[in-house]
């Protein structure tokens, strides 16, 4: 049997609260495992691959660094909803990593066609 | 109805938000069907319910001994993510002495383990549920 | 065999169900649970997104839910089953995976 | 100096979370200190105050009833957003407890008049 | 003296902002922080209505959060003013009182 | 600018959601900037940055130690609802001995009290801030 696709369904912004964080601790525990793993960001989601998180005055640690670590563990996919992009006044060059911006279409069909989702 | 395996995650802390009960509800219905509950697995807030020292009021239920006694009656894994709970302060003995803690308040039917644990459940599971 | 979406959350107050509804695609279901019953309710302001995504969609209601919130069955949009968690298990095994939106 | 007014924001819905229930224990605890309290429900707040709700399948306690004894407690106003109940598809004799219904204009007033709001 | 309302969600996910707009009175004075901030990006979908309620209300923007989610000041909505938490203590001072929108 | 008395009052768990580091940043700057605060008081998840067990990771802050040096420097008032903490599983020795639980958890330079003290809170500040 073929290793199960695995989608991570984000769609919350970065720091609000630790959700995106914590997915994201799981997705490099899962990169180890014999999965095709598929990293999907949509509405506020898309926020967390935004370049130029400072999060120094905050106090809070910067974990968008970890998503550049993330081409190392080669997820099949990264892919970004492109309509919740263009909403919030952002383009593919605005991110941190290179993506595929899909369409709501092609993003329902992605995840339609996973073996499994995990929404955080 | 062919038997399934299911794995269960919860996100959100027990009373804060609804996410805990509707899991033990869940659960107890996917038992009652017939199927296999591979684990129940806590992250995020989720950690919070695995602790021994919750005092409930007497006229409302108490998610932690609901799912300690769902485990015993069913040997279901309960598992609580070590990193999330840790940064949470839910702690058993190993991790009190590891940190150096005077005190550890994990409630007995809960273990504590990496998230490995959750991404083998959901290669292994039929259907694989959130709740958050 | 399709995908069951849950709704976890009330549409009145997160723009949850919007996404569901933009993301399920034909022949898939939905669950309404927790605060997501709101959505069932046929005189809310939602009530016509919901009934025209019904047009391609099954959507269902958890009836704890309902409950627990005081809506009766005769508020619901025709068309909306009602189901126990017994039947969101049943539902979960007919479909080829869930899906929550939280 | 006259009592305070302290405003109660409730604007979450009874039992997606804990907020409604917790927040409704300020109030009966608040009745006790000299204050002039306004009970608003405004948004998903609405809903804490419909009638029926059994919360026995659900396990949960239903804290519904202990709004009729808020008659008890005095509380100066409560209150509730017109525009919100009607958007749910509710009318006043749907709810436990009799009201004001204000209109968004009285609601701004009201808060704004208030010393004090808490929001939950 | 005015409100001082704090707002502290995005309004791409929830109506928090939403109703804020509904009860700020002319006058008052907005603080978007946390997620909240996002409203204040002028390129975003929800700047056209924060911009129309800036003829009657001051908004301003904390900058800890603006820095965390990589906004910069020259994305900002024109008119919108950026503060530290210590400026954030200075408009709780010089309002009546503060009001939080969660 | 006049010096006021502030009441702060932070209803969501720490690290779960930004509304804990929100208000200590917050506090912060009351302090800095010449005020008084009267009271920060802990409610609904709130609470649970008051426990002693939490080993946060090495390189992200700690808000439990955070809150404590706080207190310390400034003698704040850091007050955990009693109903709020006893669901959730916060005890100090006194709440332990009387539950008959065998361990508690409260952090150092926090207090458990009721509900009259958020009240007092809304009386007796000139501002008063809600996190959540």
């Amino acid at each position: 049997m073929s290793a199960r696709s695995v989608a991570f369904l984000n769609r919350r912004g970065p720091h609000g609260t630790i959700h995106a964080r914590e997915a994201l601790e799981v997705v490099l525990v899962g990169a180890a495992f014999d999965q095709r793993v598929r990293l999907v960001f949509m509405d506020d989601g898309v926020y967390q691959l935004v370049r130029g998180q400072d999060t120094t005055p905050l106090g809070v640690k910067d974990f968008a660094r970890a998503f550049r670590a993330l081409a190392m563990y080669e997820p099949e996919r990264v892919v970004v909803a492109r309509r919740c992009l263009e909403a919030r006044g952002l383009a593919a060059d605005d991110l941190l990593v290179e993506v595929e911006l899909l369409d709501d279409d092609a993003l329902a069909e992605l995840l339609d066609g996973s073996d499994v989702v995990l929404s955080f | 109805m062919t038997r399934m395996k299911f794995g269960i995650l919860v996100n959100a802390g027990p009373y804060q938000h609804q996410a805990c009960d509707s899991a033990l509800n869940f659960t107890r219905a996917v038992l009652a069907r017939g199927h296999r509950v591979l684990r129940v697995f806590f992250y995020h807030d989720g950690v919070n319910v695995a602790t021994r020292l919750a005092v409930p009021p007497q006229d409302d239920r108490d998610l932690g001994a609901a799912w300690q006694a769902l485990a015993r009656e069913h040997g279901l894994d309960l598992v609580v993510c070590v990193a999330a709970a840790q940064r949470r302060g839910i702690l058993d003995a190993d991790e009190r002495t590891r940190h150096g803690r005077d005190a550890d308040n994990l409630a007995e039917g809960f273990r504590i383990a990496g998230l490995g644990q959750l991404v083998e459940a959901t290669a292994d599971a039929d259907r694989f549920v959130v709740f958050g | 065999m399709a995908t069951l979406h849950t709704v976890h959350r009330s549409p009145y107050r997160e723009t949850t169900l919007a996404s569901c509804l933009r993301m399920a695609r034909p022949g898939s279901a939905i669950l309404l649970l927790e605060d997501g019953v709101y959505a069932a309710v046929a005189a809310g302001a939602h009530a016509p997104r919901l009934r025209e995504a019904m047009a391609r969609l099954r959507v269902f209601a958890l009836e704890a839910d309902l409950a627990a919130r005081g809506i009766a069955p005769d508020e619901l949009i025709d068309g909306i089953a009602t189901v126990d968690y017994e039947g969101f298990v049943d539902l979960a095994c007919e479909h080829a995976k869930v899906q929550a939106w939280l």
